[in-house]
């Protein structure tokens, strides 16, 4: 799969000198860059770096403020609106880009129909779209509607949309953020696939050791400017990491402090049953950091959602602090102490058309009352601080959260998690689209938390993570507990045995 | 490595929903017919049921257009006022016409094809303010109801406007007579049901309203057309305000400036009833027709008794409205 | 004797009139039903043409009505539906507007318009022998309110009075309140107000007292509400009179209809109910404190 | 690398469609107020200013719960049957309690009371029909229209409730007097938008009825009851029409089914005009105000001039509607 045998290849797609300015503030400066037949070039950088911008140029969404593109040789005005799709350039946007009430198979075809007879042809669309979900390995029927599907899901649907189209150019934009391992390979296969027939693929990614697997060459941005464009054999993630981030990164993880075997269980859970999970107990100790691991769809999620009260629980029992609980309203979690940071940031976890100030206190507004009132200042003291924290890059506190780079949103998320002071934190892939310096400033901060003795429970599909973080790492399968591990047993292969459902037992750690 | 999603068993839960939402609205229209059928033996009689039914067309012909209007996240109040008008015009246009065209079908076809033709216009301009002008589609529709309102009440001077009376007698079939035994108005309402259906689920463009309602940027990024889409849903509602006013004409022959008054509700309230979504993103077109026929066999019902005082009718129609939708529940709230 | 099945029609009770129009008829059915239990009524209103067409299918197709009387709201419209009812060998009463083909109805009880508006021109003159300025509030753009208005046109005509503005008041006090206090601030010279309804008038009244202007100027309404009659009995000089058009005419004729099929007199024709100008002589006559307009 | 956010200078671009968003109503209005002073000298009067504000009150506080409804991303369109409705009960309590009580105050705010109560109560119906039964607000609120319409004809037995003559008196000056020359409506309008501006801009409940009114979703898992929110958005509305028939009764001193006929629709006009959304997530109280001034001042110039033809109010109307919003254009569309 690379560029050619040899011979350069001349580029199908290149940026000259583009720069691009939103209103005053500039964003992009001056980059040059290309893509040639069968490459895949990454594109990585720190949140808020450019990158997003700049794919959003390459694809005519935004038109650049000057500078020019060459496509197949010709300096071109790519048309806006995803019309260069027709030219075939395809893009996968960052954040979900799917119309919620459509079927999985309308959304696959949306805008460019099968039709025989100046009619749809509704049945041959949905065996396409059948035959696509089989090649991606996804388990989503053509008629279900999009509402309802996993994030993971959506995200599946829209990389089928993206391969159904006869790209020349394919541009991905952290397509991976939300997928787990298996998912990944899937559609690492359909990648090489694709440049094998001599596909162009852009890519986005702060996965670094999926950067180093699937691309040919790298391009790092910084603020803006090109720092460099690699091939990635001179590369080691830590001379990513570095030019990315301008620095040496050392400890991605910082060192686990030994557990308090005698600390006392905050949060007990005994055979909890909701939709999508069946009979789950487990048990999280002041000070720890219990990881949850398992695939896309396993039920992680609706475990959290059903101890905080966001959805409805059909048994078991919860105790906090060994007194029980039963929180039917998520104001009534967080008063206990227990917050859950959603992984869904654009639908469940921000507000998009409003600025970074009410969204960052909406979870907390309580707080920031004087006298009935709401007190802008000391709302502006909390933006201040979690800016301060969690290294929140916005131009302008005003500006619409919508228009914040993905990976600020996330942190500006995090932020809102923490305004509540929880002693209890479930996070929900919390570094989903974070950047490795930010990274590694979050497990910092999730490391300082335990140690400070509030206890985390850390939902997350970056194996790396949970196994660099966690105490304990609790696996799930099929909306059910399959195991509990600890110590030395922490790798990925025993997590993957008990995720894929090779292993399973040890209930006996369960109250560890 | 590689391990697909895990088999998750069936989903009742969804299942169950989705067929509540789709029985919904035949439950309450069968409840209705029950109660018919219990007021009165005439009720399910043929006059009873073809008198129910074209009266009804008038308004689903234009709640036909209101679905995707409203599927595609727009709405259009101006339809009642639209429809006096163009009622208006096309009697001025018909009176006009006699002197020179003679008492016949040709002065009626000449009528018709004015209506239609106003409708699109009514359509273009309400289309075109809304999608060009960046105007919400509620300050724009309420404006031209306005003026359309005041338009005809200045053409009929205050008064009716009239259709020659020899004209209305060829015109009169139309609206009376019929096909099979089948009048026309049932049977134009039906046309227009089964290809808005077929328009709604199997043209390019009945997809592009939904998706431009369920979310326009998502839209616009898969090179749909945005502007020109829903400018078209305009256009189509105004032309079936056209069709519905050939078939209103022959029966009033006469237009004022209180023609059509609160059509636009009830319209609106026909087509959330069939279970459109009010914001947009899933349009119904048969739900449509059933929540048509369910407001007409309301007015209906209401005349097989004498048990309510009519000073309660709207009382018994707002009771049977929130029923019909309450027997859908478990549908996401507005 | 059979049982007699007798349909009214009447538009809703939208207005202080209809409302009197809705009452009268339920009081006409309830004393009738008693009096005669062989006759059934069915009694309808409607907000619309369209609605009262339907009704009088629904009458004739489902309840199976023997007559019909109808007070049509817009009779215009209402021609055809109502002939296809007689076309049916039905008895057909029509009351207050003629429709626009003659000879459909058996019988028609018919409020006088036109009159309305001459009457209360006769009046306005009288008081103004040397003319002067006066503001007319209308209904509701609807031929009725320009037969009156028209009637009242033409009554005036060859005098000096001035008509300075007209605007729609709908038939509402509220409205009435509106463009009468709109009227006060833009005229600084007002002799005297045709409302031509009661409703109206009561709104112009307010608007009138509380711009202190009630000296310079009478209203002259019209309908023969009871609170206006009132006023008029005890001689309030801002509605010195009022014009009648009573809304009972449709007790009249269903009287009549009733009469006409179960007791056989026999009436057909026209019959209208003259509108005659009250004044503190007459205005006993007209009162009825039962009534509800 | 830990650098906060940079401080960036204006945006000329944004801040000019900011700009035009505020000033949009602004510029009609101040459009409008021209239009009236070339018209008529007596427009700026002292009388006519005061005349149209305290005319425009009752719409002005039902607009202003309507504001919090449409942000939160509801509807009600039962306001104005349900001021009838309200108004009827009010007038027949006083009546009713004249005998225990005799004429007087007390007769008045036991009235003013059995008002303010009402509202709340059919606020608590919408709203607990709308969030527990999770039907459609538009269906709900519809519905409820039909019925409170409904039941103040059938209260007034199709005629009109009149207050008693001597209570009439003495409630008379609630809407005739005033403070410092300034009449009552005017002050409780003035305090109603003042309050409501606090309550949306400087309250956790408005901040939760823009979160809800923009991604309910999010609202939810922010740990917001929305149900409850929403729920007392229904209710203030309630509240507010009650206020608002406070000041209607002493006016006139009757209630008839005609009574408060279209209100919701001007309310909502109001609304949409002053720059509230109307699929929610974005308020403003001062807009709203401003809007429902715009729509008394057109009436009032309607009244004062003798071009348009009465016939064409409607029409003229609609135009103005129209070019109110055109000026706030470059928001982003319906
Ligand atoms: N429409 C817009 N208006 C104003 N500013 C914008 C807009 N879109 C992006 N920006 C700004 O441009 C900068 C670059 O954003 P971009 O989304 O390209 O970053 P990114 O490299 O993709 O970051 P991430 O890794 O977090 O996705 C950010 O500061 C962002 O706030
Ligand atoms: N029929 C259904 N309709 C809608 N949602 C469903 C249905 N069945 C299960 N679910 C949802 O699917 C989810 C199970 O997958 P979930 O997303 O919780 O897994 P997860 O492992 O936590 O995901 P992730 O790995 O992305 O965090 C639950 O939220 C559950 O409510
Ligand atoms: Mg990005
Ligand atoms: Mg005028």
């Amino acid at each position: 799969m690379n560029s050619a045998d040899g011979t350069p290849a001349p580029a199908i797609l290149s940026a000259n000198r583009i720069s691009k300015s939103f209103g005053e503030i500039p964003v992009l400066f001056s980059i040059d860059f290309d893509i040639k037949p069968g490459e895949v070039h990454a594109i990585i950088g720190e949140n808020g770096a450019g990158k997003s911008t700049l794919i959003k140029i390459l694809s005519g969404i935004e038109q650049p403020t000057s500078g020019t593109i060459t496509y197949d040789g010709q300096t071109v005005t790519l048309p806006p609106d995803g019309k260069a799709e027709g030219m075939g350039i395809v893009l996968i946007h960052q954040e979900l880009n799917l119309a919620e009430h459509l079927t999985a198979s309308e959304s696959i075809f949306l805008g460019r129909e099968i039709k025989r007879f100046g009619f749809l042809d509704i049945g041959e669309m949905r065996k396409r779209a059948a035959a696509l979900m089989d090649t991606l390995h996804v388990r989503v029927d053509p008629d279900d509607r999009i509402s309802t599907l996993s994030v993971a899901d959506k995200q599946m649907v829209e990389i089928a949309k993206a391969i159904s189209r006869d790209a020349r150019v394919l541009i991905m934009d952290e397509p991976t953020a939300v997928l787990s391992v298996g998912e990944t390979q899937t559609l690492f296969e359909q990648i090489r696939r694709l440049t094998a027939r001599g596909v162009a693929v852009i890519f986005i990614s702060h996965k670094l050791d999926e950067i180093m697997e699937l691309a040919d060459r790298v391009t790092v941005l910084r603020d803006g400017q090109l720092i460099a464009t690699v091939g990635t054999e001179a590369l080691t993630p830590d001379s990513i990491a570095q030019m990315m981030v301008g620095r040496e990164l050392s400890n991605l993880y910082p060192p686990k402090h030994e557990p308090d075997v005698d600390a006392p269980v905050v949060l007990g859970v005994r055979n909890l049953s909701a939709k999508g999970v069946r009979d789950i107990s487990f048990d999280l100790k002041r000070g720890e950091i219990l990881g949850f691991a398992g695939l896309i769809g396993s039920g992680r999620t609706a475990v959290a959602e059903a101890i905080v009260g966001l959805s409805h629980r059909t048994g078991g029992d919860i105790a906090l602090d060994g007194k029980p609980v039963n929180f039917t309203q998520v104001a009534q979690s967080v008063d206990a102490g227990l917050a859950y940071m959603t992984k869904d940031r654009k639908g469940k976890g921000l507000l998009l058309n409003m600025g970074l100030r009410p969204n960052l206190t909406l979870l907390t507004l309580d707080k920031h009352i004087k006298a009935g009132f709401l007190d802008g200042s000391s709302e502006d003291r909390a933006l201040e601080r979690a800016v301060r924290r969690f290294d929140i890059r916005a131009r302008d506190a005003s500006v619409a959260v919508g228009r914040l780079s993905g990976g600020n949103q996330q942190k500006l998320m995090l932020g809102k998690t923490m305004e509540s002071e929880p002693d209890i934190i479930i996070m929900d892939e919390p570094t989903r689209g974070i950047d490795v310096g930010t990274k590694q400033q979050i497990y910092h901060i999730i490391a300082a938390l335990a140690a400070e003795g509030k206890s985390i429970i850390l939902i997350s599909s970056e194996m790396q993570e949970v196994i660099g973080l966690s105490h304990r790492v609790v696996v799930m399968r099929e909306g059910r507990l399959t195991g509990v591990l600890e110590g030395a047993e922490i790798t990925e292969a025993e997590i993957m045995r008990y995720a894929a459902g090779i292993k399973s037992g040890n209930d006996e750690r369960i109250s560890a | 490595m590689s391990v697909s999603a895990p088999d998750i068993p069936a989903k009742p839960k969804r299942g169950f929903r989705l067929d509540l939402k789709t029985v919904g609205p035949l439950l309450a229209l069968a409840l209705l017919v029950l109660l018919g059928i219990s007021l009165n033996e005439n009720f399910l009689s043929y006059n009873n049921l073809t008198n129910v039914l074209a009266r009804s067309s008038f308004i689903g012909i234009i709640a036909i257009g209101a679905t995707f209007v409203i599927t595609a996240g727009g709405l259009d109040l101006s339809v009642g006022s639209m429809a006096a008008v163009i009622a208006g015009v096309m009697i001025m246009v018909m009176n006009w016409l006699i002197p020179t065209m003679g008492i016949g079908w040709g002065v009626v076809i000449a009528g018709m094809a004015t209506g239609i033709l106003l409708g699109g216009v009514a359509g273009v301009f309400n289309g075109t303010m809304i999608t060009r002008g960046r105007i919400e589609a509620f300050i724009v529709t309420l404006g031209t109801m306005g003026i359309f309102r005041s338009l005809v009440t200045f053409l009929a001077d205050g008064g009716t406007l009239s259709l020659n009376f020899q004209v209305a007698d060829v015109y009169r079939p139309v609206y009376y007579a019929g096909l099979l035994g089948v009048p026309w108005p049932i049977i134009v309402f039906a046309l227009v049901a089964i290809g808005g259906e077929v328009v709604m689920r199997y043209t390019a463009f009945g997809r592009y309203c939904a998706a431009i309602g369920s979310n326009e940027q998502v839209a616009r990024y898969s090179s749909i057309n945005v502007d020109n889409v829903r400018l078209l849903t305009y256009i189509l509602q105004g032309v079936l305000v056209g069709v519905a006013v050939l078939l209103y004409v022959p029966r009033l022959g006469s237009a004022s400036s209180t023609t059509g008054v609160l059509w636009e509700l009830e319209a609106i309230a026909g087509v959330i009833i069939g279970g459109t979504t009010l914001k947009g993103g899933y349009g119904r077109i048969w739900g449509t027709v059933v929540g048509v026929v369910i407001l007409g066999l309301i007015g209906n019902i209401l005349n097989l008794q004498s048990l309510i005082s009519p000073y309660l009718n709207g009382a018994f129609q707002g009771v049977i409205i929130i029923l019909a939708v309450l027997l859908q529940r478990g549908r996401k709230n507005a | 004797q059979d049982k007699v099945t007798i349909g009214v029609s009447v538009p809703a009770a939208d207005h202080g009139w209809t409302g009197g129009v809705n009452y009268f008829a339920q009081q006409a059915i309830d004393r009738l039903s008693t009096t005669y239990p062989d006759v059934e009524f069915v009694f309808a209103s409607a907000p619309d043409a369209p609605k009262q067409i339907a009704d009088i299918e629904d009458m004739v197709s489902t309840r199976g009505i023997d007559a019909l009387v109808i007070l049509p709201g817009d009779p215009d419209a209402m021609t055809s539906a109502i002939k296809q009812v007689k076309d049916a060998g039905k008895f057909v009463t029509v009351v207050d507007r003629q429709l626009s083909i003659n000879g459909v109805e058996d019988l028609y009880v018919a409020g006088d318009n036109p009159g309305l508006g001459a009457n209360a021109a006769a009046y306005i003159k009288e008081q103004l022998p040397d003319g002067g300025n006066i503001v007319i509030l209308r209904g509701l753009p609807i031929p009725i309110d320009q037969q009156r208005f028209d009637g009242f046109m033409s009554g005036i005509e060859g005098s000096n009075i001035k008509v300075l503005d007209d605007e729609f008041a709908n038939w509402n006090r509220d409205d009435g309140f509106k463009v009468m206090q709109d009227f006060l601030t833009r005229f600084p010279d007002i002799k005297a107000v045709w409302t031509q309804d009661d409703d109206i008038s009561l709104g112009a009244m307010e608007a009138i007292k509380q711009a202190g202007r009630e000296k310079e100027m009478f209203i002259v309404g019209g309908a023969g509400m009871q609170q206006i009659l009132n006023a008029v009995a005890n001689g309030d000089a801002l509605t010195p009179v009022d014009v009648s058009y009573s809304p009972a005419m449709i007790a009249t004729a269903i009287e009549l209809t009733t009469s006409h099929l179960v007791g056989g007199v026999h009436v057909n024709g026209r019959f209208i109910l003259e509108s005659t100008l009250i004044t503190k002589d007459n205005a006993a006559e007209f009162l009825d404190p039962n009534s509800p307009f």
